[in-house]
């Protein structure tokens, strides 16, 4: 295990020129895709507005945001004072105006000075008001380890945020959802909390300027007929590489990028598990309380008599996110993935 | 302007009318009240009267089992109707619970205040219709969302101001003093209205704040000003000069009333438990209806017409409020499930399918108990 | 449906008189029984201290921290400025200087704006400095709806915390459980969150002055053999109602109280599931993300030869809390609680 | 004592050294510093270049790969220094993580505060062996702490003192304001000092704080001082004047240092992005090693032994926190595991079981890689 740092390699400097707005597919990193999204919606509504720290000049401390400020102008990318609570309730205020608010939280560990307002306000306007209030909030929070980092830079606290009912979750594994997803969250008349997997920002892909299919739905990253292995965020692309571990083993695995974390897309995870009757859940966040045993009771209720065994879950401990050079034994790797296939198919423990 | 402070904590109690009913003079206030008529005054003094009367069938109704809990405002009315009727239609509040006669200006009806308290709805009207948001009840919640409406405002180049409705206990949250923060950073059209009612539920406004309310903000860039909040005309004429302040880009302005909490914090309160009688005795004495009336008095505006008009308007708002109470409908059973998200979900969709399934499973019987 | 109010019935005025100390079997509401377990701790051990709003000469808005500041005085009981974050906060500080801080938050909606320093600080202390540093922190919070009130005083937030590692997570049901159990809290050297359930504040029960078993031990409140009824809080007292309901019906049901919440003593929990084969999990909390499924995830991987149906969940709503007038509907009641028995028996749906 | 400001904003910045290295006199700093030898200066010097050192070449370490994140101090040692020294052993420091010139002054090894940054701990000392808390990534939650061990100290009626160090953006955040009504209320002996280095990342002190950062403290009832923070006479003179009022019952005292970070927010920082260069230059001139070096030269006493013994020590210590950076051990994988709670507990316990016996499993093909 090497220690990456944060923006170890150089990014490329603003140009202060507006990018052309995405016609066609081009290939962009996962960080460029958001900023395409962010543009794309920017320009489509003037009531859509950044807000957070450092997302003016400095363009975001992972150049999410960069070239915004420049062309949209400091009423429309607007660098808050240093205050979680304060960047979401005045989100809150903007949207009792009709605006359509977009805030950054700078890095996962962060978002719960804001928590209060998150769980207490944004979530429940439209509840509390029966519907005469909308809170179109976008919520972007860079998540997940495997970074190297300090302290609170490397969490997944998406579980806190799939218990609160009114929020919609969202998490996003390649450039092209990137992009679509990052659209549609903003559109949504809900709330959303958007979730960037940090460790992917600089991998690149194709992206289309289509919005694509709704972000509700889940997406089979590959098809396969002995064991189901649901993820999202970053794991998707090691999960994918444990699925084509396990076909030289001659197993075959279904990947399935959940996208959506709440609601979840049971409808596809259905299908799945009928046809293999093995589930392993994956995530980086801590297993008790994570969404894995969420899932796995909501797939025991509906799919008792399609699950040859147990479903099994390989996910972070229930430890705090721990020191970077111990991060690669608590984040889920390949071999624990492939550890997980095998005892879900009993050939392990 | 002296009565700005823009340093250091100003501890002059601006008035217009002393607790004896007399008019004093404010060069700096007095401008903002200068062209107001007999009935102007009239009015203010029916609004309170109402408000007080609204207030006391609320407890009534509490103690006869009709509402959940109240948050009496005896005591607080010129604070709010003073600070209420200086609104402009298309300003915006952001409240705390107690704010019912700021409600009352904003054009909301009695019976939908009692909403909330009843257990009906959580908010007891449209926030858009009357530009009054849903009460908060996370003590300093709110005054974020006024400072996020306001900076919307400035973004808009429109002149309307927010105002953010707060108690003296809030002050100490992180809220409010982010709220501080960013209405400065941002110059946004909010007037930060704290009502020092000298009490947080049991504990004394000295514990929350050692150097004063209103020495809090300029520390912030946010000039302040202290007023009595007992005194209606000195909280209209602050409330004007801060919202002209904002409409004309001076950005926030902080205005503390010092006011007074004459009931228990609300209904489930048993304030003897805390506070000293003489205390309270003491600010009896400086009723603001009988200050307001006094001066009515003295101008020879207290008439038997006045007084007789505005009991029946106190008896007739008293009686609808006790009726409309009562009438309020339950809501229906799956509204419980309803409004969680603005568009389908299908999580929610499935449980409000199962929960309708699962009632209507008690139907030959009569439905469930409810 | 009729509208309780907090603290509707008359509550026994301070008496301004120090109580005698628990020394025998005595009946006790449980508000008092958490008083006298608070007491208690307090005159065995000097860095004991309580934080909180109002706890002081009000002695609570519920009355659990009654006549403790008289006995104890202002640096023992200290009543706090109205703000959560420094409530927690400020006990982090006074466990670097070896106290015991007991935090009093005033209804459990109140806990988000200390979520943060929960989180991120109090949950964390241990494992961030490897030990050398204890946080011995009690967070006591009055949960769960039933009462009538308005929207943030009738949460069960539980599922935030149960997923939060590093924290110890605690509900008690009966004030003998509140007596032993808030002392053997204030006692442990990790930091504990610690549910009381308003609406029984007023029960009386037997309270005996012993500290009984550790609180990580589940109880079987009524055995039973055709299903494992699993619950904790207010929920105890319905469950065992309903366990008697079915037992008019000819199906025998075993209730268990959890106790703690985190960790779980599945020792307990597996041990009745190999007898029953079925599980039905209630709370009040949400039922997306809340504890019924992390408990029915665990139950599924441990026991699953011995399961005969799917485990049920029978919970709140994924809804913010709602209004009083509907919280009935809400709150899992003994019919509720039969149907999901039904369920499980493959009685019903 | 006038240069205690209890109201207003003060715009005076106290200094005892001018940037070219003139001793300047201020009667309420002076009794503070009136005690100094020349070997005190010198060993004040000696600190700020170690410093300075240990910040380069950590930075250097970090651009080899040695370690994943390094926050530079650089143009700051003054502000740390100054205050660090003027402690005592049984005060307790809670900071944030650029304050590793204080860490030094608690007798931490450098290795040790490195550390974190290597990524080998998430605390670089045991807290309460250094009497200074594991710095705090959070942005203003070990305010809090402070106030807190502050209260404590109150309550046991000793004479310690706790000292928060936060940064200007620091002061937006809820936690930072709460814990000044917290110190306030209960007149905590707690020193606040906030090094304003003008930048918070990419955000100008301006967007944080309109009214300046000194002038906020005494809104919430606690004097505040602010000062040049590159002169280290003055720094030291101000911490012990609000260190005295704390330990003899004069409650909190909020201290702004105003400096300027140097460097980048962290190595992962370009400032060229959002930082005038012009800026840089003008601070540059103000550089704190420089100025007590011109006071020493002044006095004669920046011989070319103190240089000379300062570049040894210097070099010394850069070559054992080099050799100690890359020596560092990793830790044990199990460790991962340990410590989550105090005491036994069957869900870790259980994790920790299986994870031992999943890496046993790949034992004999040597372990996992790691
Ligand atoms: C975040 C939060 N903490 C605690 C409470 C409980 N609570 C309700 S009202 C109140 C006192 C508020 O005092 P103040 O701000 O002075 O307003 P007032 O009631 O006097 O109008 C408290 C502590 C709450 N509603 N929200
Ligand atoms: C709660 C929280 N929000 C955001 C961050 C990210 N962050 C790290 S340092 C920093 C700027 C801090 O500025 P300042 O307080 O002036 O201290 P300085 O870095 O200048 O020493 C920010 C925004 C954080 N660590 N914690
Ligand atoms: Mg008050
Ligand atoms: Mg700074």
């Amino acid at each position: 295990m090497t220690i990456e740092t944060i923006r170890s390699s150089p990014l490329p400097a603003a140009n202060g020129q507006a990018p052309v707005p995405l016609t066609e597919t081009t290939t962009l990193t996962l960080a460029k895709a958001i900023n395409a999204g962010l543009r794309r919606a920017m320009l489509d509504d003037p009531k859509v507005v950044l807000l957070g720290e450092d997302i003016g000049a400095l363009g975001g401390v992972f150049r999410v945001t960069s070239d915004l400020l420049a062309e949209f102008g400091p009423n429309r990318v607007v660098d808050t004072p240093l205050a979680e609570s304060a960047i979401i309730g005045t989100a809150v205020g903007l949207a009792y105006r009709g605006y359509r608010p977009v805030c950054e939280i700078q890095f996962d560990g962060f978002i719960f000075p804001g928590f209060d307002q998150i769980v207490s306000q944004v979530a429940r306007f439209h509840y509390r008001t029966q519907g005469a209030l909308r809170m179109p909030i976008t919520i972007r929070v860079p998540f997940g380890g495997g970074i190297g980092a300090a302290e609170h830079h490397s969490e997944s606290p998406e579980a806190y945020f799939t218990h609160t009912s009114g929020l919609r979750v969202v998490a996003v594994s390649n450039p092209q959802d990137a992009y679509s997803l990052i659209r549609q969250a903003i559109a949504s008349d809900d709330p959303v909390l958007f979730f960037e997997p940090k460790r992917r920002y600089h991998v690149a892909g194709p992206v289309s300027p289509q919005l694509g299919e709704s972000f509700e739905r889940a997406r089979v990253v590959a098809a396969g007929t002995d064991v189901t292995l649901l993820t999202y965020g970053a794991l998707v692309s090691t999960a994918t590489d444990a699925a084509l571990a396990a076909a030289d083993d001659g197993i075959s695995v279904e990947v399935i990028d959940l996208r959506s974390l709440s609601p979840i897309d049971y409808a596809t995870v259905e299908a799945s598990i009928r046809k293999t009757g093995r589930l392993v859940v994956t995530h980086e966040a801590s297993r008790s309380g994570g969404l894995g045993g969420e899932i796995i009771a909501e797939v025991t209720e509906r799919c008792f008599d399609y699950l040859e065994a147990a479903p099994v879950r390989v996910t972070g401990f229930d430890i705090p996110y721990p020191t970077a050079k111990l991060e690669g034994h608590h984040l889920p790797d390949l071999d624990r993935m492939l550890d997980g296939v095998d005892r879900v198919l009993g050939r392990r423990r | 302007m002296n009565t700005v402070h823009t340093g250091g904590t100003p501890d002059v109690l601006l008035q217009l009318l002393s607790p004896a009913g007399v008019r004093l003079a404010d060069a700096d206030l007095d401008p903002w009240v200068a062209e107001m008529t007999g009935n102007d005054l009239a009015a203010l003094y029916r609004d309170m009267v109402v408000v007080r009367r609204i207030d006391a069938e609320a407890t009534a109704l509490q103690r006869q089992g009709e509402l959940g809990l109240w948050p009496p405002l005896l005591g607080q009315e010129a604070a709010q109707i003073g600070s209420g009727r200086a609104l402009r239609a298309d300003d915006f509040v952001f409240s705390s619970y107690r704010e019912n006669a700021v409600a009352w200006c904003r054009g909301v009806a009695p019976t939908d205040i009692l909403r909330v308290w009843r257990g009906t709805a959580q908010s007891g009207w449209d926030p858009l219709v009357h530009r009054m948001a849903t009460p908060s009840i996370i003590i300093g919640a709110q005054t974020l969302h006024a400072t996020g409406w306001a900076m919307g405002a400035r973004f808009d180049g429109a002149d309307s101001v927010a105002v953010a409705y707060f108690g003296d206990g809030a002050t100490s949250e992180g809220d409010v003093n982010e709220a501080l923060v960013f209405a400065a950073s941002f110059q946004a059209p909010v007037v930060f209205f704290c009502q020092n009612n000298h009490w947080a539920i049991s504990e004394p406004v000295g514990l929350q704040a050692r150097a004063g309310i209103a020495g809090r903000a300029p520390g912030f860039g946010i000039p302040s000003l202290r007023i009595d909040g007992n005194d209606i005309l000195a909280v209209m004429a602050a409330t004007r000069l801060a919202l002209n302040r904002a409409r004309t880009g001076g950005g926030p302005t902080f205005i503390e009333a010092v006011t007074y909490r004459m009931g228990p914090h609300t209904t489930a309160d048993d304030p003897t438990r805390y506070r000293p009688a003489a205390e309270l005795e003491e600010w009896a004495k400086k009723d603001p209806i009988l200050r307001l009336g006094r001066l009515l008095d003295s101008l020879g505006l207290l008439t038997p017409e006045l007084e007789a008009e505005t009991q029946a308007v106190a008896d007739a708002t008293a009686a609808e409020l006790r009726a409309g109470c009562i009438g309020l409908p339950d809501p229906e059973p799956l509204t419980v499930l309803a409004n969680v998200y603005a568009t389908p979900h299908t999580g929610i969709d499935r449980q409000r399918a199962e929960y309708a399934a699962y009632l209507a499973s008690f139907e030959p019987t009569g439905g469930k108990d409810s």
